[in-house]
């Protein structure tokens, strides 16, 4: 090499390269080109098709935005006007405090202990009761909701519904006199198969020996769950929470069955919002309650992330 | 303490596996029982059906002075340490000997102190604070121990407990196991497959296949009279030579070698036998030597103090020998290996050891 | 066997019987109300008829909306689920600090977006796209919803496949390309496949997107068909509806029969704490 | 900017195009919702239009885009639409809607989109009642020309009225006279004398088929110059809700239910029903004998019907009162071809094309003349029309409408979910105050 | 074929770990060479940076004549076995197999006839069509080394290839392993961390810690003269004991016992020094015999042939001998140990073995 500047046989023998380590920082010798480039298609979906339009969402929530009528012409910003209007909304903080029942119910308690309830008692069931279980558990999944609505429009129904047949309680309109509960088995119903699904596969990580060690010592069943299982399967309860309590804050099946009703007695926040954008074209309102929606998730999952990782 | 006692057990599988298939056991009070077989013949099985996490489908078990066969495994008097310890890995040390008291709903001093007095003699006294993943395997052995011990059973149950810890540490795991077994006279069943660690720790060995006991012995007697050729097979650090052979008025014909074989047996000349003979019962001699075997040698493993010789023989037989360090003859040579006198057995064609007589030892 | 013993085996079927019960009998009204000659909302034991069946097949649309169904949901799914495999593999392997924070907070938004108050931004960039009325565009919109939830379960299966694999084919000389088709797709076969079924459920069920978006009912799936399965007047429906409601559950009970014995349904997940 | 509005027209764009794309919408469609109706526009409608067209030697290719939703999911739609200037370039819309799409600049006046000398040429003008034209006005502008109305009347079960021993040419004169009947019906078993639509779930049928005729009965208009009425005569309505819903007269747990009025309209139909007061369209809908949701074979034995009457004969000027609704056609201002589109929208509301739109069937339209051939055979819809409209009133066409509906349906459902009628009221009057502004709410 | 070249390697992870550090290490053509060390010395990172799957940070590595250090480990030359085998689980034995050459974009048949061929040398010809989850795990390894092999590689890497196969299959997949290695004459590089394995199986054996190689050598002469304190303890199947001692003339103080010590070596009068003596070069003879070492037996383990018996000497020490069968003493019986001349190693305080010369083998 003869050109004034020589840099590059050099480079290649110096005695450390840190640079040699960034070509390769992981096993599958993707680098990081390839690395981007995989996570590019989806990045760029997300991006154009969530990131973008959740963020003018994000900013339609602080203008007085309608859908129809003069503030569709012109609308303004109006700042944090539609946060303080929720605030003082009694209805908003009746659907914030539905919301809160209903994940906690529906979600954080039933799909949580049913799904964990299933996946604990089929491990050493026959293979197929374990299956058929499965399989009609995760039919609740599956099925559309438009179809599910119908089904438990069937169940609950005052006039012939299969409830009350079963109980013969004639002409008890369920979905009235109760309609928090109602959704909240109805959501139990729903979504346990994805807290199931996620605990089977969460148990069969929890080593044996220990349960057994358990067994030997002569621990009761709560003792094995409480000492054996649940330390095993934290990230699993954290992951699985995380998710069932998002869906279900965003869930708007209920609106099917009830329509928000009884006099806004199940109007939770996704029905809220949809009320507020469809019904009454308060876009900008809505949007902000969205908002809202979100940083109540967020807190939510702050709280999980604190409370189950502390001790660790 | 207190004695086992198996009479006609079988524990079959819901897939229809006889995992223990009709099997009596008596295990004396205090005694260091080994379960030693291939992998799949029921030993863990066997175990676990003690220790009553295996239902059984028929036969009894009695632990002391009582039938256990049906009660739940808490409530039985045993201890069990598993394979891979099972510590909760979210206690500390302490918490993880003290547990057995914790359940039975006993006071936090009550189990700091059973912990403390365990540990102690298990040299685990500065280690209670730590967590069963700051520790190293053998450590985490010891703990194992010491939680089986703070059980206060009457019966000990080990399943492979050396097999996770890496080839150093099993040495000195072993020795340890057996002082502590002397010292606390605790009845103890040790399930293993490897047949050195039966050996050494053992008082007495019994050797399964297919949920059967095949032979059952002092370590001393399974290792010189194997009574079949499977166990035959599966005693000894190295593996035995099983020949073919036939019988020829006293002496059998092995791999065109006449070798001198035990009298007094019921067989007559012409009958096919496996001549069996350990490889550190074989000792080289000077090419040509009568009632040896010759052969070239083809590989050479180092085993420390002495050398496994292979000797390919006629018909491409092979016949291991083992030789002290200073005597290892070069690849390709070939070398005479001749047994010591009293040490070739006799297998009959279902595989049973024929020599009727014991060898003295 | 002991009491104890006995009383607990009984407890176990009391205790499924009843979960059983409880998840088998809201189905009834799907295998009873599509053949009843009078179909109502609640449950009866049903006069037996196949009419319904006739008069759902000669609605103009019911077919056509299912296979509209299928194209749209086809397109999302696969998209979604090509997507979330190849970022869940890289963001798997390759470190990125807060990935899982920012894979949370995507999931946030996500959320934001597929609820009604998106419905104008949406709208109107879909418009200034020139995607109105397209079922790829749709479907594209509808895979951004579903991809961040989509990539955050699949890194969870993916982090749970061992490296020695994906080690030993490079050191067999495969490329990246090779190992992620011979080895990662193969092995995390179970977890996509149930992703693949979760993006399918979903999209199937999606009404509000494919409503706003597309214009034409012959373009429409069955989503807003059965939403918008009314007579004359704008009562249920209730000859078309149940037939219908079985029809359009089929398609995804198919697909998790097949996917499910083919490749298995498991979940794996926790994140590490 | 990102939320802002359609671009200017200019009223002769394309004129004289010689091929052109026309769109139609509604919320109709095949096998659906409205069926009848997209079938006329698409087996009726756009092949008469094409031939015409091509007479004149224009290519004309007409399309429909049926829709088959709510009306709230159906009003975004075209919101949306109209606020991107895309969608089709004749609509067909709920004309309560003209309003708030007027005053979102969404619609613009027919004058000013076509030119007033076109739209005053049409000849369908001097057929639509004045009263019936402001259906689709706005500010006293035109926005659309309105296709059909109805009327609400109380419909009655007269079988059930036998055994009561109630008389079947039933016409009250006050709610007393309403309340007494009800009354009457009571005492039959398992039979739910009246329904009055009311709470959140039925949305706007409570407004239209509970308070708002109760209310103009009571002799007050929900909205005048500017004021929205908040006043006594409301709460004199909630009384009544309240003696409907707390004496057994009516069954509240229906008026919650999220299928309340299907169920209302089965139970109607099974004689289970004695009283309701409900749009005309019951009558042609619902339990028509052929085609009806809820088929009542003996439909013209058994219903009956009377008209609503005021609180007291002569209460506002009135002894008895109405609410009407009904579709509107307009025109998209941003269509590339604004004559063309007008054209359809002449040639869809011709006589000719209302009658084709009838089929067999009989309807009250927007046209007198059509009206005077179609409804001669059915004494129900020829009393709506001879009877009801004259008297009948519109919903403000204003944008706050739909929100103080809203507030409207929660004030009933604070009434039969056991709120008194005080507490009712004030919380109406608040969330009143909260959506139209203090100044304009008439409390008095 | 190819020998391999380390200079100056070092590797170390993102936490900061020096794995692998300042290396130089050459292992020749044909050779069948052992790391041996403890868990965490860092022997699985220096095989891994060999193959490529770790970065190195410093140093070279050189594989036949090309320099390869930055080269990307499919095309280093190099085939190498995981110690979980990595089988595609997906795939059959026989697509295992032929995997390297389908990755190179090679015709089915091709694929096909690599399995057949390489399959048949290593027993597996039968199992072509099963899945890796259908195979006992002898099969599975050898299916994995079919695959090694089937890419034609110069160098093998053997990760604790064995260390997954219970304890008999063990000993026959070691034979069976030093022979195929014997046949194919190929480079191979084996991880272990049991020494009888590396003992056995190796022509030279590096023992590792911490990063770095402690001795280099053939077995023999790592197993009779380790280099430290360390290597003793960690070579022989039954630990070495290391007992503190003290010169004193020509000889050294155990224990209150005085042994005969090598001569020659630079150490005076006083020094405190560890004496090292395997249990396999001490005889026992009667009580009180000069020259030995006399303590009460404690504990007898079965070796076999022999039997490991540990003597609790004066201050507690712990002296393991080695006897044969037929010479174990009672338990609690008195006996004095004698070393075999030429055996006792002394090393000094550092640990560093003390002898200069070396003795004859
Ligand atoms: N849970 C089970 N269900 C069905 N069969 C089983 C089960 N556990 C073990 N088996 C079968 O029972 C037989 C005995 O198994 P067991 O585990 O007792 O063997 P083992 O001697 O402990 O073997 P290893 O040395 O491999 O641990 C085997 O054939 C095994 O396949
Ligand atoms: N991926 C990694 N990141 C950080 N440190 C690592 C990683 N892998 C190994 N180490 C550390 O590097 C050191 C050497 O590890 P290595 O796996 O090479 O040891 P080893 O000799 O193979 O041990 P073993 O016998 O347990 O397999 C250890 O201290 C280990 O903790
Ligand atoms: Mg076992
Ligand atoms: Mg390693």
């Amino acid at each position: 090499m003869s050109t004034p500047v020589d840099l590059t046989p050099a480079a290649e023998s110096t005695v450390d390269t840190p640079s040699r380590r960034g070509r390769i920082a992981d096993v599958a010798g993707l680098g990081v080109g390839r690395a981007v480039a995989f996570v590019l298609p989806a990045l760029a979906l997300i991006a154009l098709f969530l990131v973008f339009p959740a963020l003018w969402t994000l900013y339609i929530g602080i203008t007085d935005y309608q859908l129809t009528g003069p503030a569709a012409a012109n609308p303004q910003v109006i700042g944090i006007g539609n946060f303080l209007t929720a605030l003082g909304d009694t209805l908003f903080r009746n659907s914030l405090w539905l919301t809160v029942l209903f994940v906690l119910g529906s979600a954080v308690i039933g799909q949580n202990l049913l799904g964990f309830g299933l996946a604990w008692l089929l491990r050493g069931a026959r293979p197929w009761l374990r299956r058929l279980t499965e399989s009609l558990v995760l039919l609740a999944w599956i099925l559309p909701s438009t179809v599910v609505a119908f089904l438990w429009f069937a169940v609950l129904d005052r006039d012939g519904g299969t409830l009350n047949l079963l109980l013969g309680t004639e002409g008890t309109a369920w979905l009235v006199r109760y309609p928090l509960i109602s959704i909240i088995l109805f959501n139990i119903w729903r979504g346990t198969a994805f807290s199931m699904l996620l605990y089977s596969s969460a148990l069969a990580a929890v080593p044996p020996s220990q349960l057994e060690t358990a067994k030997l010592v002569g621990a009761s069943g709560w003792q094995t769950v409480r000492d054996v299982v649940f330390p095993h399967i934290r990230g699993h309860v954290l992951t699985n929470t995380l998710l069932i309590s998002l869906w279900t804050a965003n869930d708007f099946t209920p609106f099917l069955l009830t329509a928000g009703g009884p006099n806004h007695a199940s109007e939770t926040l996704p029905v809220f919002i949809y009320r507020q954008a469809l019904e009454g074209g308060q876009l900008g309102y809505a949007s902000a309650i969205s908002l809202l929606l979100l940083v109540a998730n967020l807190v939510v999952a702050g709280l999980y992330l604190r409370l189950l990782r502390r001790r660790s | 303490m207190a004695g086992i006692d198996i009479t006609a057990l079988s524990t079959v599988y819901p897939n229809g596996v006889r995992a223990v298939d009709d099997l009596d056991l008596h295990i004396a009070d205090g005694e260091f029982f080994a379960l030693l077989g291939p992998s799949g013949c029921g030993k863990t099985t066997l175990l676990r059906t003690i220790a009553g996490l295996e239902q059984s489908n028929a036969g009894t078990i009695t632990i002391g002075a009582n039938e256990v066969t049906a009660v739940d495994p808490g409530k039985r008097g045993v201890a069990m340490v598993f394979q891979d310890y099972a510590l909760l890995p979210h206690m500390t040390v302490a918490e993880n000997i003290g547990y057995p008291l914790r359940v039975r709903g006993q006071s936090k001093a009550a189990q700091r102190e059973i912990a403390e007095s365990t540990s102690a003699g298990l040299s685990l006294a500065g280690l209670l604070e730590r967590r069963p993943a700051q520790l190293s395997g053998g450590q985490q052995q010891r703990v194992a121990l010491a939680r089986a011990i703070a059980m206060g059973a009457e019966v000990l149950l080990l399943d492979e407990p050396l097999s996770n810890l890496d080839a150093r540490l099993r040495l000195e795991a072993r020795t340890f196991l057996k002082r502590l077994q002397r010292e606390l006279g605790i009845t103890t069943v040790f399930v293993t497959h490897d047949q050195a660690e039966a050996l050494a720790l053992a008082d007495r060995i019994a050797v399964m296949e297919s949920g059967r006991i095949r032979q059952l012995g002092s370590p001393r007697e399974v290792f010189q009279r194997p009574a079949s050729v499977f166990v035959a097979n599966f005693i000894g650090s190295t593996p035995m030579n099983l020949l073919d052979a036939v019988v020829v008025e006293d002496e059998v014909e092995v791999a065109d070698a006449r070798l001198g074989r035990p009298l007094g047996l019921a067989v007559s000349d012409g009958d096919k036998v496996t001549a069996g003979i350990r490889p550190e019962y074989l000792r080289l001699a000077p090419r040509g030597t009568a009632g040896g075997i010759s052969g070239v040698v083809s590989t050479v493993e180092n085993l420390g103090v002495s050398s496994l010789v292979s000797l390919e023989c006629a018909g491409g037989v092979l016949v291991g020998v083992t030789v002290p360090e200073q005597d290892e003859p070069p690849i390709g040579s070939t070398v005479t290996a001749v047994p010591e006198p009293g040490r070739l057995l006799l297998f009959d064609a279902e595989g049973s050891l024929l020599s009727p007589e014991p060898v003295p030892a | 066997m002991s009491v104890q013993y006995l009383l607990r085996r009984i407890g176990f079927y009391t205790l499924i019987a009843a979960v059983l019960f409880f998840f088998a009998v809201p189905m009834l009204w799907l295998a009873s109300a599509p053949f009843d000659a009078k179909p109502g909302l609640g449950l009866r034991w049903p006069e037996w008829t196949l009419d319904n069946v006739g008069k759902t097949l000669e609605h103009p649309y019911a077919l056509t909306s299912l296979l509209n169904s299928l194209l749209l949901c086809g397109i999302a799914t696969i998209v979604t689920t090509v997507c979330a495999a190849l970022a869940a593999y890289a963001l798997s392997r390759v470190r990125i600090p807060g990935r899982d924070l920012l894979l949370y907070l995507l999931l946030l938004l996500s959320s934001v977006v597929t609820g009604t108050a998106a419905m104008v931004p949406i709208f109107v960039m879909m418009f200034q796209l020139g995607l109105i009325n397209s079922q790829y565009g749709t479907a594209l919109v509808i895979a951004g919803g579903m991809l961040p939830a989509a990539i955050f379960i699949l890194k969870d299966f993916m982090d749970s496949v061992p490296r020695s694999y994906e080690e030993s084919a490079r050191v067999f000389g495969a490329s990246p390309g090779q190992v992620l088709r011979h080895v990662v797709l193969p092995v995390a076969r179970p977890g996509i496949a149930t992703i693949l079924v979760w993006a399918f459920v979903n999209a199937w069920g999606n009404f509000l997107l494919p409503f706003l978006l597309l214009r034409e009912v012959e373009t429409q799936p069955a989503a807003v068909l059965l939403r918008t399965l009314q007579d004359e007047g704008g009562s249920a429906n209730l000859t078309v509806i149940p037939v219908f409601s079985l029809l359009y559950s089929i398609p995804v009970v198919l697909l998790y029969l097949i996917v499910s014995k083919r490749y298995g349904f498991r979940f794996h997940g926790g994140i590490k704490s | 900017g990102c939320l802002g509005s359609p671009q200017q027209t200019d009223t002769a764009r394309n004129a004289d195009a010689k091929e052109l794309t026309l769109t139609i919408t509604g919320n109709s469609v095949v096998g659906g919702k409205n069926a009848a109706r997209a079938a006329w526009v698409t087996d009726w409608v756009i092949p008469k239009f094409v031939e015409a067209q091509k007479a004149k030697g224009v290519t004309a290719t007409v399309k429909f885009e049926g829709s088959g939703a709510g009306d709230e999911d159906y009003k975004t739609k075209v919101a949306l639409d109209l606020k991107t200037g895309g969608g089709a370039d004749v609509l067909t819309i709920d004309g309560i809607w003209v309003g708030e799409f007027a005053e979102a600049g969404q619609l613009k006046p027919l004058d000013e989109l076509l030119g007033k000398s076109q739209v005053d040429a049409w000849e369908g003008w001097a057929q639509i009642p004045k009263s019936v034209q402001g259906l689709g006005s706005f500010g006293d502008r035109r926005y659309g020309i309105p296709d059909g109305t109805d009327g609400r009347v109380l419909f009655f079960n007269k079988k059930l009225f036998a055994q009561a021993g109630l008389p079947s040419d039933w016409q009250p004169k006050s709610w007393t006279d309403i309340l007494d009947a009800a009354a009457g019906l009571k005492k039959l078993p398992g039979v739910t004398p009246l329904q009055v639509n009311a709470g959140t779930a039925m949305g706007e049928a409570t407004t239209m088929q509970g308070v708002l005729p109760m209310l103009a009965s009571a002799g007050k208009p929900l909205y005048r110059d500017g004021k929205w009425q908040a006043g006594p005569a409301l709460g004199e309505v909630l009384e009544f809700y309240a003696k409907v819903y707390r004496e057994g007269l009516g069954d509240p747990l229906t008026q919650q239910e999220a299928k309340g009025r299907d169920k209302s309209f089965a139970q109607f139909a099974e004689g289970r029903l004695g009283i309701m007061i409900e749009s005309d369209y019951l009558w042609r809908g619902v339990v028509e004998p052929t085609r009806g949701v809820a088929k009542m074979a003996d439909r013209d034995q058994v219903v009956g019907w009377a008209k609503i009457p005021a609180r007291q004969p002569g209460v506002g000027g009135r002894d008895f009162v109405s609410m009407s609704g009904g579709a509107v056609n307009v025109v998209n201002p941003a269509t590339k071809y604004p004559r063309q589109a007008w054209e359809l929208l002449q040639f869809m509301n011709s006589a000719e094309s209302i009658k084709a739109r009838m089929g067999g069937g009989a309807q009250v339209t927007a046209r007198a003349d059509v009206n005077d051939q179609v409804l001669a055979g059915d004494p129900m819809l020829s009393y709506v029309a001879r009877e009801v409209l004259p008297v009948t009133q519109y919903r403000p066409p204003v944008a706050g409408y739909p929100r103080v509906s809203a507030a409207l349906q929660q004030a009933t459902a604070d009434v039969i979910a056991g709120r008194s009628v005080p507490e009712a009221l004030s919380n109406y009057r608040a969330a009143l105050s909260k959506i139209v502004g203090e100044s304009n709410v008439d409390a008095g």
